[in-house]
This record gives C-alpha cells, sequence and structure tokens, in this order.
C-alpha cells in the first residue's frame, strides 16, 4: 500500500525488477569475504583481553613463535603509536598498546597455516596483566571514584574546563526558550526516568578480511565493509602507511546497519601478510563479534514533559546520558539532536552526557542514538495523551512540524512528510480495526536526518547498447538495484540491461560509506549526473550522424530524436555500435557532495499481547508507515522499513548485552543474545509515504535507518495499553514484566 | 581426534573401555562446536548412530524403547508414539530448530545433564527407565536417577546409555509439558513443567505426578502438588495448590536466563496449566 | 597427521575428500570440497545458515563431524537448481525480494525445501516454526515467510 | 545578509548573542567575520571538520568553501554519520 503524492509517470523508478545481484545469492555463488582463498593463505587469529580493564605489563610471543606452522605474530609494539592523531583510537581499538580497555581486546594476533594451529599459538602467548577497576554502567563510569580510562580526557562543554581527567567526554546542551516557564504554564507534567542496554548489530556475517602484501609494498584488502575507501584510509592510517599503497576491494557483505563502517580486523591482516610474504584471511568467530565489535551504546535518560489540556506540548526537559563503549564517541550528541525532532515546542532544555567505560566501543546502528531517545520521549507524550484523554495520533499531528518550523536542532525544517506518515496510521486498517481482547495498541514516531557526503559513479555505454554502472556504494539493502532503475530511467534503457557494479578503490572515484541511509540518494545522484552527461554525449553523436545542430536532437526514451523530424530515430544501441565513427566510446564519470539529504520520519502502530502470569508478550499486528521521498524499488524501501522495525522489536523485547561481575559478557552467542526469530513475529505491513525530496532528482530520501526508531516506544505504549504498566528500562523481558505486574516479588 | 563408528553396543562398548579420554556422542551438537572453539578433544569420538538398537523406536505392545540416539523428529513424527506419549512428544519436539531436531535425541538429552534439559522431566514423570550398558552386561534405573547434577551423571566409566524405557498410559492417564522462553523458538527452558494424570470416570484425579525443569540442579519432583490433586476433581483450589507447591519445590538461580523470583512463579504457573492439559488430554480420550 | 578419506555425493556428484576427524563437516565443505555456498554465521547451530540436507534430512552443518557424511547424500545450496532452471524457492526468493544481504539466503532456502519436501501445504505459521533456525537481520522475515508460501503454490501447481 | 544562528552551547564565545546578520559570500569568509566579532568563535568553528553547517535547514559536512546565499539561514551543527 502506498500513500502517494502526485509525481512524475516514471517508466522504471517504482517497479520492482529482480535485482541484479539475485541470482549468485540464491544459487551459493555470491562471494563474501570469508569465501575467498588465495594460493599459499594463511589464516590469522586474535588473541584477546580476558579482562575489561587492564595494563598490559608484558607479552611474550616467543613459545608461539616457535609453534608448528606459525608464520607471523604481532602485538601493538608492532604498530605506530598515532596519539592524537586522526584515527589514534581506533588504532588503540584494532590492536592495544599499553592497556586493554574491555573484554575481547585485542592484544595480539597470529598467522599460521592452519585456523588451529593459530588458535593454538595465540593461546600460547603469554600476557602478563595488571587488572584495574573497571566500570559498566554510566553511573559507576560517572561516579569520582571511578578508575579512569584515558589519562588525558577532560570533559569538553562545560566552563571552566575541569582540570582533572574523568571519564566523561563532553557535555552537549540543546536550549531554546525557557524550560521552567513552560513547566509554571503547563497543565501535565509527566517524567520518568530510562535506561537502555547496549545492543549488537547482529548481521549474520561475522567480520572477515583478506589480505594480500606484495614486496612492492602494496596490499590489496577483500573485506566486508559498508565503505572500503574508509577502510583503505584507515587501515593505512593505522598501519602508518601512505593511502596509496592500500587497495580495498569489497566483497559482497553479510549484513552491516552500520556496524560495517569501521575496521577491525584489516591492519592485522596487512601487517602479518607483509611479514610472512603470504596472503592472511581472519575470519572473526560468532563469539569475537560479540564481544569485541559493534555495539550501539547503552542509555540513562531522565525526561520531563509538560503539556497543556489542549495537548499543545509546552516544553522538554532531557538529561541524556549515553556509553561510547572504551573510546570517547558523540553519542550523546546525537541523542540531544534527535529526542524531540518529531514535535514541535517554544521551550527545550536537552543536556547530553558522553562517556566511556569499559565496553566494547561504540558502532554505529539504524539511526545511531535515536530510537533510545524516541523510547523515552514517546513513552511520555503517550502518558501525556492518557492524562488529558486525547487520542495518540491527535497529539502527534497537534505538535507536527511541518516545513519552515524550527527544527530542535537548530535549522529550519525543510519539506519533511511526518504529517502524512501520522495521517497514514490513522488512516489504516490496523489504526481502524478494534484492538484484539487481552491485547493493547502503541503508537510511536521517530526521526532521523538521513545523510548526503561523497559519491562518485562511472556509467559506460557499452557496443551492444547495454551500460555498466560502476559506483562505490557497497551494496547492503539492495541499492545496486535501484542504481540500475536510476539510471534505466534517465537513459531509457531496460533495467536488466544494465549491469549495476560497486567498484573497487582504483577503478571508481571516492565514495563516503553506505551509512547515513546516503547511498541511494547520494550515489543515486551522481549516478544521475553521470547519465545526463551521458545523454548530452548521445544526442552529440547523433548530431555527428545527422550533420545537425545538437539543440536540434532531442533523448525520447531512449532514443536520439531530430525535432524537426528529418531523420529516423536512432536507438541508443545504433548510436553506441557506431560510436567509434562518431568519436569514440561513450563514457561518463560523477563524483559530487550530495547536498540536501532529506530529513526521514516514520509511524508505527504495533498491537501486543501479554501473559500476565508469565510476562510473555507476543506481538499481533504491526503496521509502519514511512516517508521514502521516492520509493526507488518499492520492495527493498519495503525491506528496509520491516527489517528495521523486527531489529527494534527485538531491542524492545529480549537483546541485551549481559556481564558477569568482571566485565566479561554472559551471552556472546545467538542462543542467549535473542534476536527475533521468524515464529516471534507477524507479518510486517507497511505503508510507504512519498513527500518527494526536492534536492533529489528522484525525490530520494534514504529509508535504511528510520524505522528502528519508533518500535522500543511504540512496543511500550501498547504493554501499558495492554497492562497499565509504564516499562522504563529495556529490554521488556518476560521476568521484567512480571517483576512490573508485582507477581515476582521475592 | 579419531573418529569411530561401531555397529554394535559390543563395539562401542570396547572402544570405550579401552580409553580413558574416549567420549561417546550422538548428535554432536555441543561437541563440534567446543571442538572448534579450541577445547580439549576426546581422544575418540565414538559414533553410536551406526548402531542400530540405538537408533530404534520399538513399540513393545505395553511399552516403548527408544534408542539413545533416536533423533527426536523420529519420536514426534511417529503417530502413535505422539498418541500414546503427547507430552513427551511435545517436550522432545521443543529441543532445537527443525535442523536440531534431526540430531537431538532423549539419550543425547539426558546424558548432557543439563537441568534445563526438555524431554527430561517429561520422561521423569512418565517414570521412564535408562537402559545403561558397561563392561559388566546392562542395567537398567530410573531415568530420575541419571543425573545427579549439572553436567553429571551416574554413568560409570565405560558406561553409556542405550535406550529409554517408557511404559504407555494406563487408562484415563496422560501427559503434558510446558516450558517458558523468552522467545518462541532456539532458547533453553527458563522453566519447565511435566504432569501426567489419570482421571476416573467422574473427573476426579486418582493419580498424578509432576516435575519441574531449569529450578534446581536435577529435575524436582513435587510431591505436595501431586498428594494436592489427587482425591479430587481438578479445581481452580487444587491447581493454586499446584502452583504454590511447585513455586516452593524450586531451588533455582539467577543467571543470564532468569532471575529465582521469576523462575519460583513461573514455575506454579507452567505446573498448573500442564496438569490442566494433560486433564483436558484424558478427557478428550488420549492426544490433544 | 593421517586425515580421514570421506566419500559421499553431493547435489548428485560423487565426491571425495581427505578431512581431519575432528573436523566439522562445514569446515570441510568450505575449505576441503570448496562449496562456498555454506555459510558460517555463527558455528553453534543457532543461526542455520550452514544449513545442509543429509540424506533428506535438515541439518546444520557446523554441528556435524565431517567423518560422518561418509556414505551419505548431501543437498546443499549449489544443488538446488536443475541446471539453468532455478528451484522454485530460488524463484520465488528472487521475485518476492527475500533477501538483502544474502548471507542467510543459502540457509534458508534449504531449511525451506526441506519444508516443503515434508509438507507441501504449510500455513503461515507452520512456515515460521520451520524456518525459527534460520536467522535473518535483514528482511524482518516477512517477505521470506511470504517467498516460501508462494513457492508452495507453485510446486503443488507444477505436481 | 546571511542569518547566523548560535546553538547554547556555542554562545558561551558570542556572550550569550543567539543570532547575527552578517553579510559574507561563503562559509570561509562567514567564519573569518564571526572571528572578528566574537574573537575565539572562528577557531572553534573551524576546527577541522568538528562542525557542519547548516544552511537553509540542510546539512553540509566539511562546509568552508560553501557559498551562502542571499538571506540564508545558517547553524553551526555537529557533523552527522549513521548507520
Amino acid at each position: 500500500m502506498t500513500a502517494t503524492e502526485e509525481r512524475p509517470d516514471y517508466k522504471y523508478v517504482g517497479t520492482r525488477p529482480i535485482r541484479h545481484d539475485g541470482l549468485d545469492k540464491v544459487i551459493g555463488k555470491a562471494r563474501y569475504a570469508a569465501d575467498l582463498v588465495l594460493p599459499g593463505m594463511l589464516h590469522g587469529h586474535i588473541l584477546r583481553s580476558p579482562h575489561a580493564h587492564a595494563k598490559i605489563v608484558s607479552i611474550d610471543t616467543s613459545a608461539a613463535e616457535a609453534m608448528p606452522g606459525v608464520k607471523s605474530v604481532v602485538t601493538g609494539a608492532d604498530f605506530p603509536d598515532l596519539g592524537a592523531a586522526p584515527n589514534g583510537d581506533l588504532a588503540k581499538n584494532v590492536i592495544a598498546r599499553d592497556k586493554v580497555l574491555y573484554e575481547g581486546h585485542a592484544v595480539a594476533a597470529v598467522a599460521a597455516g592452519t585456523r588451529r594451529e593459530a588458535m593454538d599459538a595465540a593461546n600460547a602467548i603469554v600476557v602478563n596483566y595488571e587488572v584495574l577497576g573497571h566500570s559498566l554502567t554510566i553511573d559507576q563510569t560517572m561516579s569520582p571514584d571511578a578508575e579512569i580510562l584515558h589519562d588525558g580526557l577532560i570533559t569538553r562543554g562545560i566552563e571552566p574546563a575541569p582540570t582533572e581527567a574523568s571519564n566523561i567526554v563532553a557535555r552537549t546542551c540543546f536550549e531554546r526558550g525557557d524550560i521552567d516557564q513552560a513547566f509554571a504554564e503547563s497543565d501535565v507534567i509527566v517524567e520518568r526516568e530510562f535506561s537502555t542496554t547496549p545492543i549488537h548489530q547482529g548481521y549474520i556475517e561475522p567480520h572477515a578480511c583478506v589480505a594480500d602484501t606484495g614486496q612492492d609494498g602494496k596490499t590489496v584488502v577483500w573485506c566486508s565493509s559498508q565503505g572500503h575507501f574508509r577502510v583503505r584510509s584507515a587501515t593505512a592510517d593505522v598501519l602508518g602507511w601512505d593511502t596509496s599503497r592500500v587497495k580495498v576491494i569489497p566483497a559482497e557483505i553479510g549484513g552491516g546497519f552500520g556496524g560495517k563502517t569501521t575496521i577491525y580486523l584489516e591492519p592485522l591482516a596487512v601487517e602479518m601478510s607483509a611479514r610472512s610474504g603470504r596472503p592472511v584471511k581472519i575470519v572473526m568467530t560468532r563469539d569475537e563479534v560479540f564481544r569485541a565489535t559493534g555495539p550501539t551504546p547503552g542509555s540513562k535518560l531522565k525526561l520531563k514533559v509538560g503539556a497543556k489540556n489542549d495537548g499543545t506540548i509546552t516544553g522538554v526537559k532531557a538529561w541524556m546520558a549515553y556509553e561510547n563503549g572504551a573510546f570517547p564517541g558523540n553519542a550523546a550528541m546525537l541523542g540531544c539532536m534527535t529526542v524531540v525532532s518529531p514535535y514541535t515546542m517554544e521551550h527545550m532544555y536537552l543536556e547530553g552526557f558522553d562517556v566511556v567505560l569499559n565496553k566494547p566501543v561504540n558502532a554505529a546502528y539504524r539511526a545511531p542514538s535515536a530510537p533510545m531517545a524516541a523510547f523515552a520521549m514517546d513513552t511520555l507524550l503517550d502518558e501525556v495523551a492518557e492524562n488529558i484523554g486525547m487520542d495518540p495520533i491527535e497529539i502527534r499531528l497537534h505538535n507536527c512540524p511541518s516545513e519552515g518550523d524550527p527544527a530542535p536542532y537548530g535549522p529550519k525544517w525543510p519539506t519533511i512528510g511526518l504529517k502524512e506518515c501520522l495521517e497514514a496510521i490513522r488512516d489504516s486498517d490496523h489504526y481502524k480495526s478494534p484492538v484484539p481482547e487481552n491485547a493493547g495498541r502503541g503508537i510511536a514516531s521517530g526521526f532521523w536526518f538521513n545523510i548526503g557526503e561523497a559519491s562518485s559513479a562511472t556509467v559506460n555505454l557499452n557496443e551492444n547498447g547495454t551500460a555498466t554502472v560502476v559506483t562505490g556504494s557497497p551494496d547492503i539493502g539492495g541499492s545496486r538495484a535501484s542504481m540500475a532503475l536510476m539510471a534505466a530511467e534517465e537513459l531509457g534503457l531496460d533495467v536488466y540491461s544494465i549491469t549495476p557494479v560497486v567498484g573497487d578503490t582504483e577503478v571508481v572515484g571516492f565514495t563516503d560509506v553506505t551509512e547515513g541511509s546516503r547511498a541511494t540518494f547520494a550515489t543515486g545522484m551522481a549516478v544521475v549526473e553521470a547519465c545526463r552527461d551521458l545523454k548530452m554525449q548521445l544526442r552529440q553523436r547523433a548530431s555527428t550522424a545527422w550533420d545537425c545542430d545538437v539543440e536540434e536532437v532531442e533523448w525520447v526514451d531512449g532514443h536520439a530524436v531530430h525535432s524537426p523530424g528529418d531523420h529516423e530515430a536512432l536507438s541508443l544501441a545504433a548510436i553506441t555500435a557506431a560510436a567509434k565513427r562518431t568519436g569514440g566510446p561513450l563514457g561518463a564519470t560523477a563524483s559530487l557532495n550530495a547536498r540536501g539529504a532529506g530529513p526521514a520520519f516514520s509511524t508505527h502502530v504495533v498491537d501486543i499481547a501479554v501473559d500476565k502470569e508469565t510476562g510473555q508478550t507476543q506481538v499481533l499486528r504491526y503496521t509502519t508507515a514511512q516517508d521514502a521521498g521516492t520509493a526507488i524499488h518499492p520492495s527493498y524501501v519495503e525491506g528496509q522499513m520491516q527489517g528495521g522495525v523486527v531489529q527494534g522489536i527485538g531491542w524492545a523485547l529480549n537483546e541485551e548485552y549481559i556481564h558477569d561481575a568482571d566485565g566479561r559478557m554472559e551471552n556472546s552467542s545467538f542462543l542467549d543474545y535473542r534476536i527475533p526469530v521468524a515464529s516471534d513475529l507477524p507479518m510486517i505491513e507497511t505503508i510507504i509515504v512519498e513527500v518527494p525530496n526536492p534536492s533529489h532528482p528522484y525525490g530520494v530520501r534514504g529509508v535504511g535507518e528510520v524505522g528502528i526508531v519508533p518500535p522500543l516506544a511504540a512496543i511500550a505504549n501498547a504493554v501499558h495499553d495492554a497492562t497499565g504498566l509504564r516499562m522504563s528500562d529495556l529490554p521488556m523481558s518476560p521476568p521484567r514484566i512480571l517483576a512490573a505486574l508485582g507477581e515476582a516479588v521475592e | 581426534m579419531k573418529y569411530a563408528a561401531p555397529t554394535s553396543v559390543e563395539e562401542a562398548q570396547s572402544l570405550l573401555a579401552g580409553d580413558a579420554d574416549a567420549k561417546v556422542f550422538a548428535g554432536a551438537t555441543d561437541l563440534v562446536p567446543q571442538m572448534r572453539a579450541g577445547r580439549p578433544e576426546p581422544s575418540i569420538a565414538i559414533d553410536l548412530k551406526k548402531i542400530d538398537r540405538l537408533m530404534a523406536l520399538g513399540d513393545n505392545g505395553g511399552s516403548w524403547t527408544i534408542g539413545a540416539a533416536t533423533p527426536t523428529s523420529s519420536l514426534t513424527g511417529n503417530g502413535a508414539f505422539s498418541g500414546d506419549l503427547p507430552g513427551l512428544s511435545y517436550a522432545a519436539g521443543l529441543i532445537g530448530s527443525d535442523q536440531i531436531q534431526n540430531r537431538s535425541s532423549l539419550g543425547g538429552n539426558l546424558c548432557n545433564a543439563s537441568p534445563a534439559a526438555d524431554s527430561v522431566p517429561a520422561m521423569v514423570v512418565n517414570d521412564a527407565r535408562a537402559v545403561i550398558a558397561g563392561a559388566d552386561g546392562t542395567r537398567t534405573i530410573p531415568v530420575a536417577d541419571v543425573v545427579t547434577g549439572p553436567g553429571s551423571t551416574c554413568l560409570g566409566d565405560g558406561e553409556f546409555l542405550v535406550e529409554i524405557e517408557v511404559d504407555k498410559p494406563t487408562a484415563n492417564t496422560s501427559d503434558a509439558y510446558l516450558r517458558m522462553i523468552p522467545r518462541t523458538e532456539m532458547d533453553i527452558a527458563v522453566v519447565g513443567a511435566a504432569a501426567r494424570v489419570t482421571l476416573d470416570d467422574s473427573g476426579n484425579c486418582t493419580a498424578a505426578t509432576i516435575a519441574l525443569g531449569a529450578v534446581a540442579p536435577t529435575v524436582v519432583r513435587v510431591p505436595d502438588a501431586e498428594t494436592a490433586l489427587v482425591g479430587g476433581p481438578i479445581s481452580d483450589e487444587s491447581l493454586a495448590a499446584v502452583a504454590a507447591a511447585a513455586s516452593a519445590a524450586c531451588n533455582p538461580i539467577d543467571d543470564k536466563r532468569g532471575t529465582i523470583a521469576y523462575r519460583r512463579q513461573v514455575a506454579g504457573v507452567l505446573a498448573k496449566r500442564a496438569v490442566l492439559q494433560a486433564a483436558e488430554r484424558v478427557q478428550n480420550g488420549g492426544a490433544a | 597427521m593421517s586425515r580421514t578419506h570421506v566419500i559421499c555425493n553431493i547435489n548428485g556428484d560423487d565426491v571425495e575428500f581427505l578431512c581431519d576427524d575432528g573436523e566439522s563437516l562445514l569446515d570441510a565443505l568450505r575449505d576441503d570440497v570448496g562449496l562456498m555456498g555454506v555459510k558460517e554465521g555463527c558455528g553453534t547451530g543457532d543461526c542455520g545458515a550452514c544449513s545442509v540436507l543429509m540424506d533428506g534430512k535438515l541439518n546444520c552443518s557446523c554441528l556435524i563431524l565431517a567423518p560422518e557424511a561418509n556414505g551419505t547424500d548431501l543437498l546443499t545450496v549449489e544443488g538446488m537448481a536443475d541446471g539453468d532452471h532455478l528451484h522454485p524457492l530460488q524463484q520465488c526468493f528472487l521475485e518476492g525480494a527475500a533477501l538483502q544481504c544474502g548471507i542467510c539466503t543459502p540457509g534458508f532456502l534449504i531449511a525451506a525445501k526441506a519444508l516443503l519436501d515434508q509438507n507441501p501445504e504449510p500455513t503461515e505459521t507452520e512456515v515460521r516454526y520451520a524456518l525459527a533456525g534460520n536467522l535473518c537481520r535483514c528482511t524482518g522475515y516477512d517477505k521470506i515467510v511470504r517467498s516460501v508460501l508462494e513457492a508452495a503454490v507453485q510446486i503443488r501447481e507444477t505436481v | 545578509m546571511a542569518h547566523v544562528h548560535f546553538a547554547s552551547g556555542q554562545r558561551r564565545l558570542t556572550g550569550g548573542v543567539a543570532e547575527v546578520q552578517v553579510e559574507a559570500g561563503t562559509v570561509r569568509e562567514l567564519v573569518r567575520k564571526l572571528e572578528e566579532m566574537f574573537p575565539g568563535l572562528g577557531a572553534h568553528l573551524d576546527e577541522t571538520s568538528a562542525t557542519a553547517v547548516a544552511i537553509d535547514g540542510y546539512i553540509i559536512p566539511d562546509a568552508m568553501y560553501e557559498p551562502v546565499p542571499e538571506n540564508a539561514e545558517v547553524h553551526f551543527v555537529a557533523p552527522l554519520g549513521g548507520g
């Protein structure tokens, strides 16, 4: 079902062709990084810290080096100290230097003939640790007694600047109006404290890479990444190499969701390959993925919302602390920038605290920091609506921002589609249907910025009239099909006559990471620009053939048409067949900074049944409405929406990190880190809302991220509707719900 | 490590007797991942699945004999077995995914000695017996006596489980097993509860057996719940007494899968529901 | 270290390979036979990406010792299509957009085939439970379940 | 004239001023003029790509050479990434 504004009548955009990379994926031929085998290849294994926080006193690798099959052993001492330079923290995360900061932090790596030899040798490395105190919660790490992770860490954003190091990275504050006045004018004030645990992205393919370093000092890296240009620069930085010594070839990527926008393995594989003169493959186990990569952070949030009896939000005050993991980040700042975005208000005071603690360093995960913030905000708004007796959609419509209103983080909103999402849910079959017996219904909205950044594309026309579209954006959700559709629309060429390819770092121009919902938006823009350049060239070739002015040639539906009508139209294939005669091969490249990323909004409704004797929840029905701008390939837009929703359901209900008292993760497997399985879920109904983004030639907004933002609050609100409970701590697992129901008191 | 696939109980016995580090296995669902993670390997991994007797499912008229390595998918897929022992069949079918179901077995589920094993409470309420082979031939003991603690059994050196024997239920008797997991599949039981009840023609309970899993180091029988049921109809009062007795019988731990309070509370709920389901099966004349 | 000689049939072909006795069938299929369509997502039987049919039965190859494969018939995703003619499940997955990253796809296809071989007319709930041993983090399962149901219809119609 | 808005965290460098009007053709020129008005602010905004600029509602990273249209609304915000 699609709520569509008027839009041009496209021939290809908005259709649902079979994705070009699909066939290889259903016959087992798609090649992922772990599938690559090179002659003489060694296998790497990483020794990881068993401690959450410790000084490395000494490392003795001599026994490991003497073991059978071992060709190379490296430790932090084999890599340069980048200090405060860019990627300095990343380098220390790839391999620890003087200190380990979390359980799972890499300490040494071994390359040997077989996996087993490498593992046995890694276990023979003797590391002498001096164990330090550790912090696993926001309260612990913000306490004055906390063991300091980084000696030089002085909190930013506090005046005057502190003189002593702490684990608080920064204080961020967004202020508008007078929050005290807002509460004084309010008829209703609600406030609560919320907490969420770290959540892993949970991609099914563990991190993997192969590096082959030659005697010329250059290396080729095959990897599973959302951005091979970032892999190139980051790997070079960590090694202290010039970027041009590193070539990165993107393999198929088995899921990312933001978690594969950074590097973990590549510099270790490159260095061991350089030392051994052999290719080196490193593949993480699932246990390593959980202990050493990701996650999105845990948070502690205190929110206070004021409103009038007519539903007008007067103001929001927020205190929001986000974990950053072991190294500094800006998660809380993003939380502040997103927390109240779906609503207008005159007054706000949003204060954020980023903190480091002894857990793996954050990696992005779909709309990072926004889901936790929306969980708090939309739970409280539900409470306001309940208190004043207002429909949860109506209160959101009443406070809905539109174009020209100031966004909470400063600028005015451009064209946005939140109102249309709210109306789509209000008018949906789901919302109009009665709530099933013994169940509850919840509503929530979400926001994400979406980003633009740098992209490149090369489009080459082949002599037989087909086209090859090469971009630098790894395809994590069907973006190749979208690129082909936009090129087909521009050139008037059948979508299956176009071969979309993701090029390596040496065949296509620089392209930023596939993140921030940017690939179809930004890289699509480059594809369109290259195609428009090609159309100009095609018209010129026709004018050469016809010996006429190029202005007399139009490009219509894949053909050069002579507008005065003196010549029969020339097909694209006819022009490419004669290309050598008219001026040589036809190709065009576009490299650009994509401007004008359109903000994304989404509204969800969910029905949840709760077994009040066991605390077990069941998702009975789920509908999501999301503004896609324009859906280039609607099936994969739906796929992004559905995937985001189900990740949000997992986050809300059962996913969590569990650590023992020593800071060791207890549930580092898919058995006990419980991502949703097929039998947990109903179908996820989708309503694609299309409010085109005026800054994109086809109105694309980007759809990858915002779908994960509303589910946490939507489900909490449904649980409230079913039970009367306000669940403010995630996950809402059966023990938590039963305890809240008061049935399980000790 | 060497792999061995004996074709007779005797051959397996001699392999096991000759080597203290040898290990028998059926599904290997724990063995293979442990080896891959670098844990010490056994000297010989003895695959029991090539021994016909250990892969059998035999209807003896009054009882069933289940080979120790017989895949649980063979039990759930057997209509007669599932009709006789619906609770045990259902419990067996809960062990892992469809993939696991083709490898998992009652023998493996029992000898792994996990407190949370789904099939063990269901075997215990049905008074199942374990046939164990050793150097001196075979011995038969109640399944309830096999597990002595988390990860440990009463099996001596050189001994292994050959088969499980379960009597078919007498008239007006049926069983049920329920478990609590956070998701709908793929989890280890946080609490499990099995019940077998016998009702007379007027609906009064004449015999009852109740056992709980995942709430103590080994499966717990709940005699107080059984006493509360026998002699009267299945009523709100007797079910409340069952729930209270079940909760009281728990000796659980706090761990990553559940809290003490949660396990205690839900044990009562599931015990009550399992009794109710077993009683409904009797009233419906067998499997429900 | 001596290795064990395994003879089996994989995807209709007689295959021989050498393996270590402690090796998993998953590792043997990937490293010794070169069937890279069998994927590893967890190595502990929790994700189903390594699913194969062994003598017609659905299994996680990461939980099987490689020497156990001796004398068996194995089917991996590479053997599902009949030459250029895709299995209806493969075709329906393509048309139904049932895959995004594709890493779980081989396991889902094999598990779905095991289901439809046994139960040609499954309900949505039966499909969901039969596929519960296969994790997908991209799709939310919606399009996978729909594609399996559609393939079931197509298979029934052609029989 | 561009309308430049300062977030609360930036106002410590503007003596509490929340909005100013500046004539500037590019972000670089704008930052130079802001530095003249509020010493220290320019350096704060110029911290290599630590600051993105929102011009008329659209956020632009690495915006130093970006043209500033007449009557543009300009905010200095945090650079964004995403998943």
